[in-house]
């Protein structure tokens, strides 16, 4: 929270640094609330590239069903969607659409790279048509390695997702 | 109709054929009489033009069809050579229309250009892609990215 | 002593009226006054039932199409999931709202705030309990089959201004198919009244002190079902939808809190035809013992969740075919069923001299 | 209608990203109103080179990467793959490699049928249809993933026999799918077969005439559900096949609904059949005698091998190095897609939804 770092600002008298901080805690705890209930309702983007979105319709189905976790809503339009499941290989083809899918989704988003096509190119990174890696062109929050990930993988990445939307702070940042 | 497609295309075009000594169901033929021997085959009953794909063997281009017919499973595998400097060779693409895709695939990825074709362009690359990749002198270096290029 | 109980709860929302009635005049209200101030409360009181029942609904249907199809639904958050859909509301509440560039921005946005008015304006004249209607009209079902009919309108709202193909066609879909299903949903209401002779709900409700309607129209609770899933666009008849065809159809465009209020008005919409349906053909909120609110409440959730399992079952139908049914199979047996009733009412009134 | 008024019509997109696009297929259609009036079908979206990358990998690498081709029937591909490369080499595969190919292909067959037939059903907007299938393809899966660990890509048939045997684990389930399956497709025939709605909008949408679907190139279900009976398993036989009785099923309107029901009549008659490869099994060895590094002579060699989707030809061309000179698949998904064009027009939108998934395309396979 940019209060606290300037703890003892030279020009704010201490009325309205107080101030300053209880609004700061009630932003924080409403903060707090939101990434509560964005962590337990991640909606997914129904957008399948190759073999991983198999494992990610599995993951919907009885055996796995993400749904106990409130994550089966798979929205068909990126409109409502929150996280982005890129899951398989992305070619130099299909990168203008994956760009716009992710910009046309609304803030905040998230996008968890599924499968090793989607964190690196994987076994087809030499190719001459594919894009080594989702990060090279839209901002990835979850790795997910694997060829395919198994749907308990897939999960258990919603699931740190969701860890890492509620304590902000485990996530290291590069300063 | 049981045919004897060996039997009767070498009653007729023993001359254009050149069947392979391993394997008898293989055989060559002649850029120029490729037309003239397909549309015979078809009208024989060879229904299922299976595959099209091409090699390149360096000094000249293969083009390696798979014919079938499905009544009886007789298969030929049908090579034509091609010269490598400007390969052309005429489209089935209107004796068999499993040809119309085939084509394409093989003159996106090979650069093989079919003469009479409806509508030849690439298939499974974008429009703008430099070069063909399974050439053999084929560069992969990246620089036909379709970011790095203004569309 | 249990009856006395029994009464107190079964008038418990009446009391808890007059207690904010008695208010008002301590205030020193005069009469006027009172009088529109219990007009906010009876609206706050609808708004809050039905954004209730929708959000309960919403979840329901989800541990059910869970049971449905051989899994266990939400089981996490909160006691076996229940509050599943609080965090989903709290997440769309803070989602980005966004307007696509080409849009007719006005009417998109109006789309959304205004597919709430029509189920509110219907859940004034249900009477949820004995006398617990926020206002006894004499033409109530007259006006519920009028204010339903609005709903097409935000509809085509929200499929024209979002400047999408998709959700132009998903509101093309929905307008036509919205009013074709109206009219065979009007002839089956109308086969109650023929019976009651009445259009106050109360009275209708009143009228079913014997033996449900239910009994007496099976077909037309039948065509009234089938119709009420047209008019609330759920499957098979969720055309304007249509997930597989329309990627989302008329919602295509729509995100964060709009979204939230089309999905919340699907379910009131939902949670309307189910208490119509109530009220017309199952004897509203008569029953024995429990409170009548009680009563209405459960048999609205057995509607609704017939609903539920309708669209975890069944395949979408085509748009023609939709059409098809409708006016040539629907409308026709409706007529009939009028005919017949009115039939066997005239013989039941003068051929027998009762 | 008088000259005032007319319609226009309007291009749609549907895909790259669309829900029933099975991935990446785009279809530009033009539309007016709900009818199809000219259609452009464009592939390549996932197009990953394939064919090039294994000229730079020695053979058994290649492998993996049939697995990625059709990825709802991974051996199966294998398979193909594998035989051309014995082909080519004139390797002699042990019998019992030869039984348990022929019953991993066949459980392939049933888990990539469940998976056609799911989101076929979810395509029409029944949901829940999808889900009772896979189920039944869990468990399919969950015995191959007891014999190579995986579920998906499975890089099991090996050159000259395949990576494992058959083990206890894989019969405990298979004493499981012995009793499943059986009663899903009782249960899935009265679910969806007896269901009017999926009757009105599959029976008579998208006909395909039986020569056309052989003009087209069209194979596997598709092809038979237009009456044409052609089957490789039994019309051109590979590994044991040819010692079997198999009823190939067909149907002969060639729409829609004909396409499901091949696809059920298929999984019975596989079901039939791994049962009798596993009564029929010799013991023996599962790998024949091939030389640490494949080295197959100078040459080329095709093989066609009947995949769930249709045919998978393989052909694969030798300089007598470690490294195929070049691999190229005949896509049964590929050859398939080509008649959309055609026989989208006139149809409604929801019914192209129909069409394209009553084919049962894997997009993995048609851009390769």
């Amino acid at each position: 929270m940019a209060v606290k770092e300037n703890k003892i600002p030279d020009n704010t008298d201490l009325m309205s640094q107080e101030e300053l901080e209880k609004k700061g805690i009630l932003f924080t705890t409403l903060e707090k609330l939101f990434n509560w209930g964005r962590g337990w309702s991640l909606w997914p983007f129904q957008f399948g590239l190759a073999c991983c979105a198999i494992e990610m319709i599995c993951m919907t189905q009885s055996r796995f069903d993400c749904s106990r976790f409130g994550y089966e809503v798979f929205r068909n339009s990126p409109r409502q969607a929150d996280v982005m499941i890129v899951a398989g290989t992305i070619t130099e083809k299909m990168r203008p659409s994956v760009e716009l899918l992710y910009h046309q989704m609304p803030e905040p988003r998230w996008v968890i790279a599924m499968g090793n096509c989607a964190i690196s190119g994987g076994p087809f990174v030499d190719s001459y048509s594919v894009v080594p890696g989702a990060d090279q062109i839209v901002p990835v929050d979850i790795y997910i390695p694997g060829c395919p990930p198994r749907p308990e993988a897939l999960i258990h990445g919603l699931l740190q997702l969701k860890q890492k939307l509620n304590h902000p702070e485990i996530v290291k940042t590069h300063e | 109709m049981a045919t004897n497609y060996k039997e009767s295309l070498l009653k007729h075009y023993a001359d254009k054929v050149t069947f392979s000594e391993e394997k008898a169901e293989e055989f060559w033929v002649e850029k120029e009489n490729f037309l003239e021997i397909m549309s015979y085959l078809k009208r024989m009953g060879m229904d299922l033009l299976s595959d099209i794909t091409s090699v390149d063997a360096k000094e000249y281009f293969e083009v390696v069809y798979q014919l079938f017919d499905h009544a009886s499973g007789e298969h030929f595998t049908i090579k034509v050579k091609l010269d490598h400097e400007k390969p052309e060779i005429e489209s089935l693409a209107n004796l068999w229309c499993s040809a119309n895709w085939l084509e394409r695939e093989v003159y996106d990825l090979m650069g093989i250009t079919f003469l009479n074709h409806p509508n030849l362009e690439r298939i499974l690359l974008w429009e703008g892609f430099d070069g063909y990749p399974l050439r053999k002198d084929f560069v992969n270096d990246h620089h036909n990215r379709m970011g790095a290029k203004p569309q | 002593m249990l009856s006395n109980i029994l009464e107190f709860f079964d008038n418990i929302f009446l009391y808890i009226a007059g207690l904010i009635r008695h208010f008002f005049a301590w205030l020193g209200f005069n009469a006027t006054v009172t009088e529109i101030g219990m007009g906010l409360v009876y609206f706050i009181a609808i708004i809050a039932v039905c954004v209730l029942c929708a959000l309960f609904y919403v979840i329901w249907e989800r541990k059910l199409a869970g049971y449905i199809q051989r899994r266990p639904g939400p089981n996490r958050l909160g006691p076996n999931g229940w509050f599943q859909t609080i965090a989903d509301a709290i997440k769309l509440l803070t989602k980005e709202d966004v307007v696509p560039l080409n849009a007719d921005r006005v009417v998109h946005l109006w789309a959304a705030l205004l597919i709430f008015v029509p189920p509110m304006l219907s859940l004034a004249v249900i009477p949820f309990g004995r006398q617990m209607a926020a206002l006894d009209l004499s033409i109530g079902l007259f006006y519920l089959i009028a204010v339903s009919a609005l709903s097409t309108i935000p509809i085509f709202m929200a499929g024209w201004g979002s400047n999408n193909k998709y959700s132009l066609m998903g509101a093309m879909r929905g307008v036509s198919q919205m009013i074709s299903y109206e009219i065979p949903m009007v002839f089956s209401l109308l086969g109650v009244v023929l019976i009651t002779g009445t259009l106050e709900m109360q009275s209708i409700v009143a009228a079913q002190n014997h033996i449900w309607f239910v009994f007496l129209q099976p077909v037309a609770f039948i065509i009234y079902l089938i119709c009420g899933l047209a008019e609330t666009n759920r499957a098979p008849f969720d055309l304007p939808e249509g997930e597989s065809e329309l990627t989302a159809g008329i919602y295509t465009e729509y995100s964060g809190m709009r979204y939230a209020l089309f999905f919340l008005a699907e379910y009131c919409n939902l949670f309307v035809i189910a208490s119509i349906g109530t009220t017309v053909f199952l004897g509203g909120w008569q029953g024995p013992f429990l409170p009548g609110w009680v009563w209405f409440l459960g048999k609205t959730f057995v509607l609704f969740s017939f609903f539920i399992f309708c669209r975890w079952t069944f395949p979408r139908i085509r748009v023609d075919q939709l059409m098809n049914f409708g006016w040539k199979f629907l409308v026709p047996i409706s007529l009939a069923n009028i005919l017949i009733t009115s039939i066997v009412l005239f013989v039941f009134n003068n051929g027998l001299g009762w | 209608m008088s000259d005032a008024v007319k319609t226009q019509t309007y291009t749609l997109n549907l895909g790259p990203q669309h829900p029933s696009t099975h991935g990446v297929l785009h279809v530009v259609v033009e539309m007016d109103g709900e009818y199809c009036v000219a259609s452009k079908t464009k592939i390549g979206y996932l197009h990953r080179g394939i064919e090039k990358l294994a000229e730079s990998r020695t053979y058994p690498q290649v492998i993996p990467y049939t697995d990625r081709l059709d990825y709802l029937s991974g051996i199966s591909n294998n398979l193909a793959y594998v035989l051309a490369v014995e082909k080519l080499m004139g390797v002699e595969v042990p019998e019992r490699a030869q039984y348990i190919r022929m019953i991993t292909a066949e459980l392939m067959r049933i888990a990539s049928h469940m998976v056609g037939i799911g989101i076929y059903i979810m395509d029409l907007g029944a949901v829940t249809g999808a889900f009772y299938p896979f189920q039944l393809r869990e468990r399919v899966l969950e015995m191959l993933s007891q014999l190579c660990g995986a579920r998906m890509t499975f890089n099991y048939i090996r050159i000259g026999g395949v990576a494992a045997d058959l083990n206890e684990d894989f019969f405990k389930h298979y004493e499981a799918f012995l009793k499943e399956c059986p009663a899903f497709i009782k249960q899935y025939h009265t679910l969806v077969d007896d269901n009017e709605i999926f009757h009105a909008r599959t029976k008579g949408i998208g006909k395909i005439t039986a020569e056309k679907a052989l003009n087209y190139g069209l194979t596997g279900p598709n092809l038979r559900a237009s009456g044409v009976d052609y089957d490789l398993r039994r019309d051109r036989p590979y590994l044991q096949y040819g010692k079997y009785q198999i009823n190939v099923a067909t149907t002969e309107h060639g729409d829609c609904y004909d396409r499901y029901m091949v696809r059920m009549k298929e999984v019975e008659e596989s079901f039939r059949l791994i049962q009798q490869f596993i009564q029929d099994i010799p013991e023996g060895p599962i790998m024949a005698k091939v030389p640490k590094v494949i080295k197959p002579p100078v040459g080329d060699a095709y093989h066609e091998a009947e995949n769930p989707k249709g045919i998978l030809g393989c052909y694969v061309a030798s300089d007598g190095s470690t490294n195929p000179y070049r691999v190229h698949f005949r896509r049964p998904s590929f050859s398939n897609i080509a008649i959309y064009d055609e026989i989208f027009i006139g149809h409604k939108m929801a019914d192209l939804v129909a069409i394209l998934a009553s084919f049962d395309i894997v997009l993995g396979e048609i851009d390769a």
